[in-house]
C-alpha cells in the first residue's frame, strides 16, 4: 500500500469528518492507501509541517497556501472539498450593529494565523481602517473561543458556520440577538480546506496516481459523512484523543460542513480567481503581491479521481 | 557543502580564539567580558548561515541570519511597537507586580510558621499552572490588552520568586542567628540586619530566572488573544504567513531585550552581594 | 509533614471561600445580561444560585470543578479517553523525562560555566538568550524538524520540557557551586585536589541547597514546558489537550479542573523533592 | 589548696547549695543539665550545675575543650534550653532576661556579617537598640579605638586578619552598656601583650562600671588575673570540679601576676584542670 | 641579646641576605612583598621579607594581630600572590611546590566540611591523595587518638566545641605526611593542659620524621619551646623585625621552659613583640 500523512488544520472534528470516515470505513484501505492522519491545532501550521516533511498532503486555507507559495513553498491545490466558505463575523444585536456602516469606533474579534485576510480585504472595500479611531475599527486578535462576544470585549467576533456560531447559541444567546455577516455572501470570501501538496511530489512517480486514489476515497468518505451524520459523529468521537468533543455537537458541525461541501472536489476556477483577487486587493499590506500563476492549482488530481 | 565546511571551520578557530582570551590576562577586562559572549554568538550565526545555506534548508523552515538582520532592518518601526507592547507593558509591569508579591508572600511566610506549612505548598501549585490554561482565562478576565498579559506573568513569575526568597531567608546560619537573639532583635530587625541580606544571593538567583520567565510569559499570552500590536501576536500571525523571517526578527528583539534585563539585575546583584563567596572570587 | 495538614487545610478553606465569593462576583454580570435579554429581572438570591451553576462561568464555582474532577478522575476508567488520569498519566511522562533531561542538561552546563572561564564568558549571555525565545513560537519548529528527523511521540515534547526546566537549575547550580567559601577552597589547594575532586567534595555538597531550589523550580518548569509541548504536537492527548480543548469550547470548567490536575500534580512533584531534599540534608547532617 | 569557706556554690554530687541565696544573685543555676540529643546517641554537655553569680562578679570558666563552657554560657543567655534543673537570670528566666536585653555576648567565632563594614558590624547592635545615629558613630569609634582597630571602619570582615576580627566582636559586644557581659574566649586569637592591654581595658571597664562578666579563657593567668571567681570544669559529662574565689584585691596593676597569691590560685586552677584531663604524661 | 651570628637572614632595611643559600633550604623568601588592593586603598600586609627556612627547622612566626603572619604562611603554599620579590619552596615556585603536595596546613579557624563527620573530614585528604580504604581507616584513628579525639568519630562538625574542632582540623592536616607542615595558630583555642600535651606531641612527631615546620602562634612560651628559629614581626606594613636562632638543644622536655636560656630567649622574642605595638602603657 502506498503510504500517506494527511496534515488537519484544526483539532480533530467534524470538520474533518470525510478524511476519518474515509478512514474509518475502509475507503483508504480499499484505495490500496495507508493514510496517517494528523490531528492540527492553534499552534500548527500546516504549511511549515509539509514544508519539513512531516506530511505528503495538507488541508489548509487558500490564503495561508497562496502566501506560503509566495515566499517560495511551492504549494499546490489538488483538490478543494470544501466549495464554499463558512466563516462569518457575528455580533450581538444589542451592541446596536445592524451593518457595515455602523463598524467605525467599534471592536472586532478577528482570527489571524493567516485567517485575517478575508476580513482584512472587506475592511478595505468598505474602506474602514483596522488600526482604531473614531472612524476606524479596533481589531483584537480572537483566542480560539467565543468568549469575547459573552463577555462583551468585542461588538462582532470572527465564527464558521459549523462551530463558533453553535457555542453562542448553546451559551443561551438566540439567533434573533445576533447579526450575522457571511463572507461567502459579501463576495469577499476566500477557500477554505483545500488539500494541497508540494510540486515536487506531483512530480514523484506513482505519486499523482497515489494522490488520485487519496482525493477519489476522500471524497468517497465525505459523501459518506454528509449522508450520516451520526454515523460520522460517532467516528470523530473515536478518533477524538482529547476525550472532550461531544455528540450532539458533531453531529450539529457535521450538518453544517455538509451545506459546504462540493460534489466532485474539484476547485472552481472562479471562486479561485475570486479569493486571489481579494488577497491581492487586500488593505495596505496585501497578502500576495502578484498573482501566483498557473502552478497554484491543478485540476489532474480530480478529473483522474473523477473517472 | 563549502558553507558547511567553512562554517566549521569558522567555529574551531572561534573556539581557540575564545580560550585564548578567557586564558589571558586580560580575561576580567570589560572588553573581553563583551568580546568572547560575541564572538561565540557571531559562531553560532556563521554555523547557522552555513548549514543553512550549505544544507539547503528552506527558508520557510529557517531562514538564514543575514534574510533575519534584513528584515530587521527594514521592520524597525513594527518592532519597537511590538516591543514596547509587550516588553515595556506587559513583562515589565508583571515582573514588578510578581516579584513583589511573591517577595511580600515570602516575608509573610517566612514570620507565621503557619503560612510556611499551609501556604508553601499551595504556592507550589501556582507554579505549575501551565500558561496554556491561565492565558485564556486571564485574556477573558482582564481583557485582551497588556494587562492579562502582565496578570499572566505575575502567575508564571510568583513561584521561581517564592521559592528562592523564602529558601533564602531560611539561609542564615546559627551563628549569625544566634546574635540577633542575645540582641533581643525584634523579627523585624533580624529580617532587616540579618535575614534579608543574607537572602540577597538566592533572591536574586528567583529574579533573574524571573527575568526570563516573564519575557516568555507575555509573549506567549498574546497568542491567546491580543490587540494587533505586541511581538507575541506578530511571531503567531507571521507563522500563519509563513513569515519565519519576521518571527525570528521578533525572537531577536525577544533575546537582546531579555539578556539585557537579566544582565541588568546581574548587574545589580555584583552590587548587593558583593560579599558572597561566589561574587568576591571570580572562580 | 503530620502537622503540616492543618495550616494547608485552613488555607485551602480560606482560598474556597475566596474563591466563592469571587464567583458570584464575577458571574453576575453574565447572570442579568440574561435577564436583560430576556426582559425579567433577578433578586439577589438568584443571582447567587445561577452563579453558582452556569455552563460557561467566567470563574467556576469550586464545586462545579471538583463535580467535573469526581467525574474525570474518579467515575472514569483510568484508560478512558476522558479520565484525567490517563491524560496526567501522559503529561507526567513527558515531564518526567523532560525533567531528567532538563536537570541533567542544567547540572552539566553549571559544571562547565563553573569551570571553565571560556564556557562562562561565552555560554551563559547564550543560555539566557535562548530563554528569551518564546518557546510557543519555535515549539512547531522543534517538532517539524525532529519529526523530518524521525523522531516523534514522547521525546519532542520532553526536549521542550527539558528546554523550559534547564535554565532555572543552571542559574541555581552556578551559584550554588560557586557558594563555598574561599577558605573551603583553600583547603583543597593545599592538597593539591583535583578539580573533579574539588567538585565531588566540596563544591556539591556545598550546592545542594542551591540544587534542590532549582529542582522544584525545574519540576514545575517541566510540568508546564509538556504541557506546552503539546500543543505543536497535535495536542491529541494530556493535560494541554484537555485545557486547550476546554478553551477552544468554552468549557470553564473543564479547563479549571485540567488546571487543578495540573497544580496537584506540580504539588506532589515539588514534594516529593522536598522530601527527597529533607532526607538527603539530613543524612548528610546539614539539617539542624 | 584553699580554705572550705572559700569555695562557694561547689558542687560536685555533694552537699545541696544553700537556698537562701545571697545578696544580689544575677545567675542562679541549680541542678542544670543539658544534654544533645545526636545521630549517634545523646551527649551529656551539662550535668549538675550549680552556680550563683552575684552582681558586679567577674566569673572566669576554665576547663578542658569540650567540657561544656560554652554550652553552659549558651544556656544563660537562652541560647540552649536546659533539660533539667533551672536556671534563672536577675530572677527571670534566661529568655525573659535575653528579651529584655541583659546582656552582651562573645561568641568563640567572630561571626561578622560579611556585608557590612567593621564599622557597619559594630554599630548594628546600636541600631537594633535604637540608638540615634551620632551616638552610634561615637560608641562605635571609642569601642574600635579600644581595640585597637581605628583606621579599619571600612573594611570588610573579609580583609581582616583573625585576630582583628575578634576584635571587631568584642568591640561589637562593648558597644553597647549591657549589665551582663557573656565572653567565648575572647582573646583567644590574640597576642601577649594585646591580651595583656584588652584585660587591662576589661578590667577598668568592669571596675568603672559595675558590669557582671562571665568569661571563658583557656589562659589560668589571664582567668586568675581578671576574675573575683572561677570555676573549674571537667567533661564527659560536664561538670564543675572546683569553684574558686580569688583572695585579690579588685585594684589589680598587671605586677599582681608575680604575688605569691596569684600563684597560689593559680597552683589551684592548674590542678583542678589536670585532674579534669585523661593523660597525666 | 643574642649574639650577631645566630642572627641568619635577618633584614630591616639593612644588609643584603647572603646569596649563597645554607644547606638544604626549603623555604627561600627574598625581598618578598605583598600588598592587597581594597575598596579602602592597597593594604601593605608584606614588606622586605628575606627569610630562609632550611630543612628539619621548626620555625614560629609570632607578631601582633594583623602583622601579615598568615598572609605569609598563605604566600608559602600558593594560596596568595606575592606582589614583589622572589619566594621558593624545595626550589620551586610555590604554586608547583603545592601541585607536588609538599605541605600540610592548618588553617586559623578549623573550616570543617559540616556535611562530614569528624572520621569524614580527617580523612578528606587521604582520600584525595588516593590512600586505601585500610589505610585511611588506620590514619583517621591514629591522628585522632593523638589530638584526643577518639569517640567522637561519627560527630559532626557543629556537635563539637571550638577546641575540639581545632583539634580535628590538626589532626586532619598530621593525617598525611606533608614534609612541610604550616600551621596557623594550632593551639589557640585550647587550654594550658591540652596544649602542653600537643607541644610535646608534636615535637616528637617533629624529631622522629624530620619535617620543616612553619608555625604561627601568639604564646611566647610555645614559641621558644617548639622552635630552633623565632621570626618576630611587626604590623603595618607587615616585616620582619628579629629572627632569633634558638639555643635549645632539640631534645625538649617540659621543664626546660624553666631554664635561664629559655627565658632570655623568651625575653628577647617579648622585647621584639612590644616594639612592633602602638601602645606602651
Ligand atoms: N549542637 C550540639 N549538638 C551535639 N553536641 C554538642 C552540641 N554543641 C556542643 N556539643 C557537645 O557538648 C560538649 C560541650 O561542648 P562545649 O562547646 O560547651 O565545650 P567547651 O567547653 O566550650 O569547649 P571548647 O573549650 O573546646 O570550646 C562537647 O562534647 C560537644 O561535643
Ligand atoms: N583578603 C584580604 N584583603 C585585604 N586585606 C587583607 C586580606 N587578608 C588580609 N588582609 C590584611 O593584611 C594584613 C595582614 O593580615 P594577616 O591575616 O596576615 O595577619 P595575621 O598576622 O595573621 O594576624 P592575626 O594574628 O590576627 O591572625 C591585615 O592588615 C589585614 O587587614
Ligand atoms: C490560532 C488560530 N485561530 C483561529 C484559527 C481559525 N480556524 C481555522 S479552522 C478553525 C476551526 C473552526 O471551527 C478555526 C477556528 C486557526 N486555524 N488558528
Ligand atoms: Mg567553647
Ligand atoms: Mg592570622
Amino acid at each position: 500500500a502506498d503510504e500517506l500523512t494527511l496534515q488537519l488544520k484544526w483539532v480533530t472534528q467534524a470538520q474533518f469528518a470525510g478524511y476519518y470516515v474515509a478512514q474509518d470505513k475502509g475507503f483508504y484501505e480499499e484505495a490500496d492507501l495507508d493514510v496517517t492522519i494528523k490531528p492540527g491545532g492553534p499552534d500548527i501550521a500546516p504549511t511549515q509541517v509539509i514544508a519539513g516533511g512531516g506530511a505528503d498532503v495538507v488541508v489548509e486555507w487558500m490564503p495561508a497556501a497562496l502566501a506560503a507559495r509566495e515566499r517560495g513553498l511551492p504549494l499546490v491545490n489538488i483538490a478543494q472539498p470544501f466549495e464554499r466558505s463558512g466563516m462569518m463575523l457575528t455580533c450581538l444585536a444589542e451592541s446596536g450593529v445592524t451593518g457595515p456602516e455602523d463598524f467605525p469606533g467599534r471592536t472586532l474579534g478577528v482570527w489571524f494565523f493567516g485567517n485575517e485576510y478575508p476580513f482584512l480585504s472587506w475592511m478595505s472595500q468598505l474602506d474602514i481602517p483596522t488600526e482604531g479611531g473614531d472612524d476606524g475599527v479596533t481589531v483584537l486578535k480572537q483566542g480560539f473561543n467565543v468568549d469575547p462576544l459573552l463577555q462583551k470585549q468585542a461588538d462582532c467576533i470572527s465564527t464558521m458556520t459549523y462551530n463558533e456560531y453553535w457555542q453562542v447559541i448553546d451559551a443561551g444567546i438566540t439567533p434573533e440577538q445576533l447579526v450575522l455577516f457571511n463572507y461567502s455572501d459579501l463576495g469577499v470570501a476566500t477557500l477554505e480546506d483545500g488539500l494541497y501538496v508540494l510540486e515536487s511530489t506531483l512530480e514523484e512517480p506513482g505519486m499523482t496516481d497515489a494522490l488520485t486514489r487519496f482525493v477519489a476515497a476522500s471524497m468517497k468518505g465525505w459523501e459518506y459523512a454528509a449522508a450520516n451524520p451520526e454515523e460520522a459523529a460517532e467516528i470523530i468521537l473515536e478518533n477524538d484523543a482529547t476525550g472532550a468533543q461531544t455528540m450532539d455537537h458533531q453531529v450539529r458541525m457535521m450538518e453544517e460542513v455538509g451545506k459546504l461541501l462540493s460534489d466532485s472536489g474539484a476547485l472552481d476556477p472562479a471562486a479561485y480567481e475570486t479569493t486571489v483577487s481579494s488577497l491581492l486587493s487586500g488593505g495596505s499590506d496585501p497578502v500576495i503581491s502578484k498573482d501566483p500563476g498557473a502552478g497554484a492549482w491543478t485540476h489532474d488530481i480530480t478529473d483522474a479521481a473523477l473517472n | 557543502m563549502s558553507w558547511v565546511a567553512g562554517a566549521f571551520g569558522f567555529w574551531g578557530l572561534a573556539w581557540w580564539i575564545n580560550l585564548r582570551i578567557a586564558a589571558s590576562r586580560q580575561a576580567n577586562t570589560p572588553a573581553a567580558r563583551l568580546a568572547v559572549p560575541v564572538i561565540f554568538g557571531v559562531t553560532l550565526l556563521v554555523l547557522w548561515e552555513g548549514l543553512v545555506r550549505g544544507l539547503n534548508v528552506p527558508g520557510v523552515i529557517l531562514p538564514p541570519p543575514s534574510a533575519i538582520a534584513a528584515r530587521i532592518a527594514v521592520s524597525g518601526p513594527i518592532l519597537w511597537a511590538d516591543f514596547m507592547q509587550t516588553f515595556v507593558k506587559g513583562a515589565l509591569s508583571g515582573y514588578v507586580i510578581g516579584c513583589s508579591a511573591a517577595f511580600l508572600t515570602a516575608l509573610a511566610v517566612d514570620r507565621f510558621d503557619f503560612l510556611r506549612r499551609g501556604l508553601l505548598p499551595v504556592g507550589s501549585f501556582i507554579a505549575a499552572l501551565p500558561i496554556i490554561g491561565t492565558a485564556p482565562i486571564l485574556v477573558m478576565w482582564f481583557g485582551f490588552d497588556w494587562h492579562s498579559k502582565a496578570a499572566v506573568v505575575v502567575v508564571m513569575v510568583f513561584f521561581p520568586m517564592l521559592i528562592n526568597t523564602v529558601e533564602g531567608l531560611r539561609s542564615a546560619d546559627s551563628m549569625s542567628r544566634d546574635l540577633m537573639r542575645t540582641y533581643a532583635a525584634t523579627p523585624g530587625q533580624s529580617l532587616r540586619k540579618l535575614r534579608l541580606p543574607a537572602a540577597m544571593p538566592f533572591v536574586f538567583n528567583g529574579l533573574k530566572i524571573a527575568t526570563t520567565l516573564s519575557l516568555i510569559g507575555a509573549i506567549v499570552a498574546e497568542f491567546f488573544g491580543s490587540p494587533t500590536v505586541g511581538m507575541g501576536f506578530r511571531i503567531s500571525t507571521s507563522v500563519g504567513q509563513l513569515a519565519l523571517d519576521m518571527v525570528w526578527a521578533e525572537i531577536t528583539v525577544a533575546a537582546v531585550a531579555g539578556s539585557l534585563f537579566y544582565g541588568s539585575i546581574a548587574l545589580i546583584e555584583r552590587a548587593v552581594t558583593f560579599w558572597h563567596p561566589s561574587q568576591r572570587a571570580a572562580n | 509533614m503530620r502537622q503540616a495538614v492543618g495550616p494547608v487545610l485552613a488555607v485551602v478553606a480560606a482560598i474556597l471561600v475566596i474563591w466563592y465569593f469571587a464567583a458570584v462576583w464575577m458571574n453576575a454580570a453574565w447572570t442579568q445580561q440574561q435577564a436583560a435579554r430576556a426582559g425579567t429581572t433577578v433578586t439577589f438570591s438568584e443571582i447567587v444560585t445561577d452563579t453558582m451553576q452556569q455552563a460557561r462561568p467566567r470563574l467556576p464555582a469550586p464545586h462545579q470543578v471538583a463535580v467535573e474532577l469526581w467525574n474525570t478522575v474518579v467515575m472514569k476508567k483510568v484508560t478512558s479517553k476522558r479520565s484525567l488520569v490517563y491524560h496526567g498519566w501522559i503529561t507526567l511522562s513527558a515531564t518526567l523525562l523532560g525533567f531528567g533531561i532538563g536537570t541533567g542538561l542544567g547540572i552539566l552546563l553549571a559544571v562547565g560555566i563553573v569551570h571553565s572561564r571560556a564556557m562562562d564568558m561565552s555560554v551563559m549571555p547564550w543560555a539566557i538568550a535562548s530563554q528569551t525565545i518564546p518557546i510557543l513560537a519555535i515549539a512547531p519548529m522543534i517538532i517539524v524538524v525532529l519529526n523530518s528527523i524521525g523522531i516523534s511521540g514522547l521525546l519532542p515534547k520532553a526536549i521542550i520540557s527539558a528546554y523550559l526546566s534547564f535554565f532555572p537549575v543552571v542559574v541555581g547550580m552556578v551559584a550554588g557551586l560557586r557558594s563555598p567559601e574561599t577558605a573551603q577552597f583553600d583547603l583543597l589547594k593545599t592538597y593539591n585536589a583535583s578539580r573533579a575532586q574539588v567538585f565531588w567534595r566540596l563544591r556539591l555538597p556545598s550546592s545542594l541547597p542551591y540544587l534542590f531550589t532549582s529542582l522544584k523550580i525545574g519540576i514545575a518548569a517541566s510540568l508546564v514546558g509538556a504541557i506546552v509541548g503539546e500543543l505543536p504536537t497535535g495536542a491529541v492527548a494530556g493535560l494541554g489537550a484537555r485545557l486547550l480543548a476546554g478553551s477552544y469550547y468554552g468549557q470553564t470548567v473543564q479547563i479549571w479542573s485540567a488546571l487543578i490536575g495540573a497544580a496537584v500534580l506540580a504539588g506532589l512533584m515539588v514534594g516529593l523533592v522536598g522530601v527527597l531534599q529533607r532526607v538527603t540534608l539530613k543524612r548528610m547532617g546539614l539539617s539542624r | 589548696m584553699l580554705s572550705a569557706e572559700e569555695i562557694e556554690g561547689f558542687a560536685d554530687d555533694g552537699p545541696e547549695p544553700t537556698d537562701t541565696a545571697p545578696r544580689d544573685v544575677v545567675i542562679d543555676a541549680r541542678d542544670v543539665e543539658l544534654v544533645f540529643e545526636t545521630n549517634d546517641g545523646p551527649v551529656h554537655a551539662l550535668q549538675d550545675i550549680n552556680l550563683q553569680i552575684s552582681k558586679g562578679d567577674f566569673v572566669s570558666f576554665i576547663g578542658p575543650s569540650g567540657c561544656g563552657k560554652t554550652t553552659f554560657l549558651r544556656a544563660i543567655a537562652a541560647l540552649e534550653q536546659p533539660t533539667g534543673g533551672t536556671l534563672t537570670v536577675n530572677g527571670m528566666s534566661p529568655d525573659e532576661a535575653r528579651r529584655s536585653r541583659a546582656y552582651g555576648y562573645v561568641f568563640q567565632a567572630a561571626g561578622l556579617y560579611p556585608w557590612r563594614t567593621i564599622a557597619a558590624n559594630v554599630k548594628l547592635p546600636l541600631e537594633i537598640m535604637g540608638f540615634d545615629k551620632a551616638e552610634q558613630d561615637r560608641r562605635a569609634q571609642d569601642v574600635l579605638r579600644l581595640v585597637d582597630l581605628e583606621g579599619f571602619e571600612r573594611k570588610y570582615p573579609w580583609q581582616l586578619s583573625g585576630g582583628m576580627q575578634q576584635r571587631a566582636s568584642i568591640a561589637r559586644a562593648l558597644a553597647f552598656d549591657a549589665d551582663l557581659l557573656l565572653m567565648d574566649e575572647p582573646f583567644g586569637a590574640l597576642d601577649e601583650i594585646v591580651r595583656d592591654h584588652l584585660n587591662e581595658q576589661l578590667l577598668s571597664l568592669w571596675a568603672r562600671t559595675e558590669k557582671t562578666i562571665g568569661f571563658v579563657t583557656h589562659s589560668i593567668p589571664e582567668a586568675v588575673y581578671l576574675s573575683t571567681k572561677i570555676v573549674v570544669m571537667s567533661p564527659r559529662p560536664g561538670r564543675i570540679t572546683d569553684v574558686i574565689d580569688s583572695p585579690l584585691p579588685r585594684e589589680r596593676p598587671l605586677d599582681i601576676r608575680d604575688t605569691p597569691e596569684f600563684l597560689e590560685v593559680a597552683h589551684r586552677v592548674r590542678e583542678g584542670l589536670r585532674a579534669g584531663h585523661a593523660y597525666d604524661d
